[in-house]
């Protein structure tokens, strides 16, 4: 099969949604002429134009919000909000108007809007430009959240976001850009709250979102050597939640460590540890340990970015502590 | 200007008379523990709803405040839901879950009004961008209050309207306070009309007590928008004549004198004696209209004490139009 | 002892701040001559005026970062948000400005700011005005997270946060402001970071924060009926967290229920599930249980409202399922 | 305006120069792969920085942008904090953990350049509102691009200011684009300064590519701060010579021939060649200058090659000042 970048596989998702569908369109700075900040929307201007490739002012607030009233009636936005960390600006209008519609309006009323951007620590971008916000956005009753780690889920996931009913948030690191993978020439969707094993084991279970489910792998092979078996599961949506996955992954290995780049508390590997330590709970040999990112604003200068972010050396060395258990 | 014809102009008077009369009865059974939750009523200020929506089609879009039992009714929602749902029951324009700053209505093209004071402003410029979107002659009116014209929601709701051209006319409804936080000690250049030429698009100062004129100054600004020509801001000026919220007495930050002097501008009793000046209705007809305005608004009561109470087996559905 | 309500300690502690130090003082919608929506600022305006207590426009990003900006030189703002449902207007200031600038700026700069207001449902406000969005808040490093559940703790933890020299949010249930409770004449404060076991027990931990905490109690005492006995933590402060207190409970009891009125996604019950799960692993008897509100935007109508609050009931039924595991 | 005396003259020059050989530098050393992250380059736009900042006194306040080397600069931050803030070293003003886009000083009254649109509007009317709570004179100047005109922090923070007629200089260096977003497409109203009357506060438009223009107009809006007259707005219109960081060409959405012309009114040489026509200074008194300036900026350089990183360790300290 081909392979293509993780950024490829956004265009082209994003492309094909679009000749699909004349409902789609893009608002974001820099999405026009210029094809994104990240070549999201290259080569696409020829095709769509400046009626669907909307260039806006930064007015973070103010495209979003005008998204929500356009989805609200029958359009399908894409907001591209460049990094998650502008989303602050905007989220007002996610938590408050986006994700409740629907509900509040007793299900008359949907709201079919993306928004996509990127996120994580590593290219030393500073404290406002490496933010990885998604458990926010996973504590908001009536979003979907979509966190893919390869070319093909990225695709099929984001086609997949712009044709659901939902307000569905889309985060894609900044570190798989230029990641590839196998990604086939035909259509394809992926379904939400399908997670997928990356690699199976036997001796422990690494859930693993984003960037980190690279980490993870190669700290499997690591592990292999050893004889330390790691199966390594990635959730890719987390509202809705694959829990079946995850958990026959922890009763089947008996031992888990989530790995997130995401801060640590209240996050995903609180999530789900809580999971396990419920629903999983008499399968389970050792104690649950998650791997977050430091607990600090991300720093730029490259020692202290580094010290801060999950490290292949701490996922090999947390699955040793727990299989000594 | 030309007196509207005789019918436009009883609907107007109808329109207003619906309003107070329904915003009355909301107060009492308010007061007698029917609703749950905070109410905000519109008493006083009926003139700007009325006069706007008269404009606008059942296919147009409103969006509207924590201040909406009557946007909701002029733009055309029945009496018995918009009721039905500040008394929280399954009847209701929400099905109960909205209560009465979460109105929807999208069959009647109101988009919602709102807990939050700003994006009544940017969700109704992008119901007009989906109108220009899709081609149709579709018209957004946002409705907000005087509170809100100090939001980075009105800055860059109005500038993407204005740079994008929008179908959207935003109506401001400036009572002079926004709680008890006087409108002039808010707002730099204290005006909202005049803050349009930050926007390069009309802006026009209305009395918002006279129907007629708020009547006059929405039709030319909504006629703007459906002919492709862009956004307008229209400030009316009124006056809430009763508390911020039921049970704000609604003094303190406002003098005895104050109150008075704008209860003598009332809208409907300027709008009536004027049609009964210029001859253009009799107290019958007047009358007559009362009775059925009034007959409307208890059957709006009579038809919520008798809805049923939502399921509470239900309240975990519809979070999400796709299924998970 | 005298008795006096949760809203009037939250005044007495602003007011007596106020007065020590001349650099403390508030902005918020209503807090000057009216006193608040809440009554929180209700006869401190002859005392302070309106150098202090700053009426503002509804301009939540605005003031918040004036608030920001007045922090970082020298002063000690008290922003009133009201209802932490409008604090994601100004998200952004408090996110990527407030939370970070001490870490980003080497320590050189102190932001002394206090955000407080109000949190919960129960009283049919509808989906705009019944938030509970505190998790969200702990997953920011560099902000501080105050959850009180008694007069007695809103008093002394409210006047370490305007001490505080870092970002505080104060998260306080509407439905505690008429609460009575035993509150000192004499001067205390309440250092953060210090859980609370209000109730001892041997068979279960219950964690419970903010209203849950009267809640959870309740529980206890049906529960004692049935022979048994409960133990309630209540950790006051979620950063920092006690995690001391609350290990050494579940470490005793070796079973642990969580009831925190927010959403389960990432939320409290995560971050207790986890610490427990790791830390108190081998002492663990029985699955751990999260009680939270059901994941939907909070509806108006009372039935529905009801259902989605965790209930006395489901904490009981909840417990007894424990004990038989 | 009469010429300011000579020394105030050469000052301008000098850091006008400064400005321009430390991003030259920046840009040199960016290649070379010293400086991680991003950078934005002020190559154009000496003249704002410059002749706003003659004017600020040490304890007064200045709050940045992204495009924040020449504020810092201008603002009396070390060249050599500067520079080693870039190189991520431990003795930069951030001690590595900013970067080029947090630069924070306050010992010089840097507030912090920001990687954000729009806060150094509301956090510079913040700095604001805390000098004229204290009774202090100082006065707080917010830098913004033309981009962050449309945000809700403009309308909010020049709203507040005005209200609470605080002592800040708001200055907009309009370099006509946000990265490729024209201004006069983003902008309705197309004028910045315009938009200073929606906040009842002066709105002056300045050529942003003549330093004695600036000069005088911060001069004349400086003075009214700190006499407690309030806030104003100034518009500077300029140009960025550069891409919008290193490594954006800085074409496809300008024409060659703009960059051409504007490139002709570079601040630099426009205010040496007057300095020389006027006789104020002789080309040997320039070309000292010149060599000083260097010579600062490579000890600048020198001193960051030679700085320590930070140390892994101390990654996670200093996130609160009241220690957990
Ligand atoms: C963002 C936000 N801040 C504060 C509030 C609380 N609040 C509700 S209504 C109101 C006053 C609104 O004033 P205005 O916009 O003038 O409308 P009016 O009530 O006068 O009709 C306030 C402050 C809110 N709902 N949303
Ligand atoms: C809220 C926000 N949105 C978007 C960005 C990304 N961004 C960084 S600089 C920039 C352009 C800024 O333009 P302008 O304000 O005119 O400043 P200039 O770069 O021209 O100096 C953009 C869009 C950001 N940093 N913050
Ligand atoms: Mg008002
Ligand atoms: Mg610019």
């Amino acid at each position: 099969m081909r392979e293509i970048r993780y950024i490829d596989a956004i265009r082209e998702a994003q492309a094909e949604e679009m000749r699909r569908d004349k409902t789609v369109f893009i608002f974001g700075e820099g999405i026009g002429p210029r094809g994104g900040a990240f070549t999201q929307t290259q080569g696409m201007w020829d095709e769509f134009g400046e009626k669907r490739l909307i260039d806006t002012p930064i007015s973070e607030l103010g495209f979003t919000g005008v998204a929500v009233g356009a989805a609200m009636t029958g359009l399908r936005p894409i907001v591209d909000i460049m990094f998650w960390d502008f989303a602050f600006e905007a989220l007002g209008q996610i938590v408050n108007q986006a994700a409740r519609i629907h509900y509040m309006s007793n299900g008359q009323i949907k709201v079919p809007l993306v928004v996509r951007g990127v996120i994580g620590a590593g290219q030393s971008a500073g404290g406002h430009h490496s933010n990885s916000p998604y458990p926010l956005y996973t504590q908001m009753p009536g979003l979907k959240i979509v966190i893919p780690a390869t070319p093909y889920d990225v695709k099929g996931l984001l086609k997949t976001a712009i044709r659901d009913d939902d307000p569905v948030m889309v985060f894609e690191h900044k570190g798989l850009y230029n990641t590839k993978g196998p990604v086939p020439e035909e259509e394809y969707t992926i379904p939400f709250g399908q997670a997928i094993v990356r690699r199976e084991g036997s001796d422990v279970t690494l859930v693993a979102t984003s960037r980190m489910v690279l980490l993870a792998l190669e700290a499997a092979e690591t592990l292999a050597d050893e004889g330390i078996s790691a199966e390594v599961v990635d959730p890719r949506t987390l509202v809705p939640l694959d829990k079946k996955t995850i958990l026959a992954s922890i009763r089947k290995t008996n031992r888990v460590v989530v790995v997130d780049e995401a801060f640590s508390p209240c996050g995903v590997g609180g999530e789900i540890a809580a999971l396990a330590a419920d629903e999983a709970f008499y399968h389970l040999d050792a104690p649950i340990k998650r791997i977050h990112s430091l607990s600090v604003p991300t720093p730029s200068s490259p020692p202290l970015e580094k010290a801060v972010v999950p490290s292949l050396e701490q996922i090999v060395t947390t699955v040793r502590e727990v299989m000594n258990q | 200007m030309d007196l509207p014809d005789k019918d436009v102009l009883l609907a107007l008077y109808r329109q207003m008379l619906m309003l107070r009369r329904f915003e009355e009865a909301v107060a009492r059974v308010y007061r007698e523990g029917k609703i749950p939750g905070f109410v905000h009523l519109y008493i006083g200020e009926e003139a700007v709803a009325t006069g706007v929506c008269a404009h606008l089609e059942k296919t147009d879009y409103v969006t509207s405040t924590h201040r909406g039992h009557g946007h909701a009714l002029a733009k055309g929602v029945p009496a018995r839901q918009v009721m039905a749902e500040l008394w929280g029951r399954s009847t209701g324009c929400s099905g109960g879950r909205g209560g009465s700053m979460h109105l929807y209505a999208p069959e009647y093209g109101l988009l919602g009004t709102n807990g939050i004071v700003g994006p009544s402003i940017i969700n109704g410029a992008g119901a007009a961008f989906s109108a220009k979107y899709r081609g149709t002659s579709q018209v957004t009116v946002a409705f907000f209050g005087d509170g809100a014209n100090n939001t980075g929601s009105f800055h860059e709701g109005l500038n993407l309207a204005s740079i994008w051209k929008l179908p959207v006319v935003f109506v401001c409804e400036n009572n002079l306070y926004a709680t008890e936080m006087s409108f002039l000690k808010a707002t730099a250049g204290q005006s909202v009309a005049a803050r349009a030429a930050a926007y390069a698009m009309p802006g026009v100062a209305v009395d918002g007590q006279d129907v007629l004129a708020v009547y006059q100054a929405a039709g030319e600004a909504i006629a703007r928008a459906r002919a492709g020509e862009g956004p307008t801001l229209i400030e009316c000026r009124t006056y809430r004549f009763v508390g911020h919220h039921e049970g704000d007495p609604g003094t303190g930050y406002r003098t005895q004198e104050e109150v008075e002097e704008w209860r003598k501008r009332d809208p409907i009793p300027l709008f009536r004696d004027r049609l009964l000046t210029d001859k253009v209705v009799t107290q019958d007809e007047l009358a007559q209209i009362g009775d059925d305005v009034e007959a409307h608004v208890q059957d709006a009561i009579d038809f919520s004490a008798q809805s049923a109470w939502p399921s509470p087996q239900e309240a975990a559905t519809k979070v999400f139009a796709s299924p998970l």
